[in-house]
């Protein structure tokens, strides 16, 4: 069974449709599946519901996706970064579905592990509890939070090797695991595909098993924030 | 003469111990780094999956693939270590991290933090805010006593929408220190200068001996 | 003649497609893995975690850090990975393994499957068994279709505690291959020079066409 | 501030009392903390309560607490290699709460991630459920489950550095990553101290923020079953 396509166009052939939820990983522009966005935007799926943490810049990551209206529904932590987003959603024109950032990522984690539903305290007492059932544990309060499951999970890695093992490098890895799990399919694009037998199996940060499809590619990897220090 | 930026983050380094794990917000809290004392470990977080965050990299030497909670590029540390998100955010919210140094729009007297949106003005999103003040051992917030228009950010209670209830443990802001004690702040510490009666007159929030 | 226990290893692995993640139970399902036919990709995971375990160790090769989840020593792939039991318990639970082969005591005919427990006798634990048919896909039995006492072990109801409750899709046993269906269990196979007769004769369970 | 203990008996000194509860990883005899379950021993606290996936061996392991009649309750989804487990269990002196693999495993990843319930359906119509909260999500029924943290967490892993960041060999990782989370205090002992630095950073399984003490020791790492295949 081979994992590895041509191109990202290939690698989505046939997962792709209108009304579908996708999981994204990266934080910021950071590890973000640049080549895969590109392609959705080609593709043209309108109505997406996406999970990501952030919805990239105007011109860059989950952003381009806006400029198409291809997103109908965001469910993110913060989107700070994007005018356009401000725009459409100010207007009505796209839902927005605010996580804190550590929900947003358990909640990717809780789905892909077969947990619909768990209790934490984040968000307690704020608008993010409005509505959630509430339960007390040894005498706190906590919300119920629910399992997040995708159509589709567009990751992006370091390294693949042929049967799908990741690697992922320094802060790129953020949302890309939780995120990969919790697709029902889980498309990968890296830097590197690299025979079976190259990593060290004890340093596998997402195994094969998560992984369906990988495509390598060319990776712009936009700074967002370039600070220096003085020699 | 109240603190400035600088003292402000200097008094809030004087919060660290050694061998702490450290969560600082964006702001002045990132400020706190450049204070930690010689000789001592403190191993700061950042939430994007990171222990060990070392300084801006020299010129040239940047790193895509390597930025802090602001997406600012940074460098490692010998004993860094990455993780995902999910993993980050367990240590948050299980209390691995001892203390966090967080900026603030308000904070009430009974420790209610504000610090993620104004209504009616443009929502950017709480971020790991949210996560930090419920999972933290110990929260300490470092701002201006006061908004741009001069009335006190130390509340009775917040007007803001929340980040988090009864979370704040202690406010360090430019004109002294405050804790919350049960029945409102307690003076620890006046800036340089300051006058209790200053800080009082400065202070919404009910002060308490 | 009635497969034997070789026979139904080669017969369970006709469930293995090419790119399969499985997981094989302790005893005869653990042969299985003798018989993945060449070409094709069947990778095997233990559920003390790994995914890609290999063949026995050369005599010499043991490692003690490296077993199986019957805690035999086992060898890894060129495409092993090793992860913690939260993480393969995640990927179990969470649906991520295509199927799993697995002994019984007894089934039912709406699939329950009793495989853990005695009562009376000395209780082990259920270990990961129950995990592994509330989250893999697709759970298949092999077992022989009598116990000691030449009775059915495929039965209108379990009589021992659940493992799991309507979790069996698939039955092979030394007598043929039988389905879970709306109704009670199908015929699929007989084994070589079992007749139909036979095989109902064998079985408490509805059978349905 | 030192992390590193020159003995089991000084890493754990100030931290045992009667009546505690204890998570200890290792699975079988796999990647157990033999060293700091000796130092248990020859401490004599009384009354533990101990979460781990087994019980060790009747002179190997935790088993060798159970001989000093040390341990009030078990936590574990297997018990089956040890012979006086059987003896205490079946003549009432001894306490077993048998949790399903996965859901054990979870429960202590839950606790050290400060979620204090979570929903599977693991366990749903069987003994495991009895008593326990059912809520259905999507039209299926799952149980609630609990976190788990315990006083004390001990852990054996393959190498530290001197900041506590830790990495395991093979399959000896199992509940030794779970199990050190849910610790309000996390006591490791290793077959090698490294100096910081020595790790690659993108490969620690257990970052230092999870580890209070560290011990370097000589292990039995007994084998369980030996299997070999012939050449």
């Amino acid at each position: 069974m081979k994992k590895v396509y041509a191109s990202a166009a290939a690698a989505l052939d046939g997962l792709l449709h209108d009304g579908m939820s996708i999981a994204a990983g990266g934080f910021g522009l950071c590890g973000i599946p640049e080549l895969l966005i590109a392609a959705i935007k080609e593709a043209g799926t309108k109505d997406i519901t996406i999970a990501s943490n952030n919805c990239g810049v105007d011109d860059f990551g989950l952003g381009v996706l806006l400029a198409t209206r291809q997103i109908k529904k965001m469910q993110s932590s913060y989107v700070g970064e994007n005018a356009e987003f401000m725009r459409q959603f100010l207007s009505g024109e796209l839902e927005l579905e605010f996580n804190p950032q550590g929900t947003l990522a358990e909640r990717m984690r809780a789905g892909g592990a077969g947990i619909p539903g768990f209790y934490t305290k984040t968000g307690v007492g704020t608008v993010i509890a409005e509505g959630k059932e509430h339960k007390d544990f040894g005498g706190e309060t906590y919300i119920l939070e629910t399992g997040i499951v995708t159509d589709l999970a567009i990751v992006k890695a370091w390294k693949a090797d042929t049967s799908g093992n990741l690697i992922f490098r320094k802060t790129a890895r953020n949302f890309n695991v939780p995120a990969a799990t919790c697709g029902r399919v889980c498309v990968a694009e890296v830097e590197e595909i690299v025979p079976i037998g190259s990593f060290d199996p004890d340093c596998i940060h997402l195994p094969g098993i998560y992984v369906h499809r990988i495509i390598q590619g060319q990776h712009e990897k936009r700074i967002e924030q370039r600070t220096v220090r003085s020699a | 003469m109240p603190w400035d930026r600088n003292q402000l983050a200097a008094r809030a380094a004087k919060e660290l111990q050694d061998g702490m794990y450290v969560n600082l917000g964006i702001g002045i809290p990132t400020l706190v780094a450049n204070y930690i004392p010689a000789g001592m470990t403190v191993t700061l977080q950042s939430e994007n999956g990171m222990l060990g965050i070392g300084p801006f990299p020299l010129a040239g030497e940047e790193d895509a693939d390597l930025i802090n909670a602001g997406k600012q590029t940074i460098s490692e540390l010998p004993h860094s270590a990455y993780f995902d998100s999910a993993q980050s955010f367990a240590m948050i919210r299980g209390g691995k991290i001892a203390m966090a140094i967080l900026g603030a729009m308000e904070v009430s007297e009974n420790g209610d933090l504000a610090n993620w949106m104004i209504p009616g003005k443009l929502v950017k999103g709480m971020g790991g805010a949210m996560d930090l003040v419920a999972g933290v051992k110990r929260v300490v917030v470092v701002m201006d006593h006061a908004n741009k228009h001069g009335e006190s950010k130390v509340l009775h209670e917040c007007t803001l929408p929340l980040t988090g209830k009864a979370c704040v443990h202690r406010i360090i802001t430019n004109l002294g220190v405050l804790d919350v004690v049960p029945g409102g702040l307690k003076i620890v510490e006046l800036a340089d200068g300051v006058t209790e009666a200053e800080l009082r007159a400065a202070t919404e929030a009910t002060l308490v001996n």
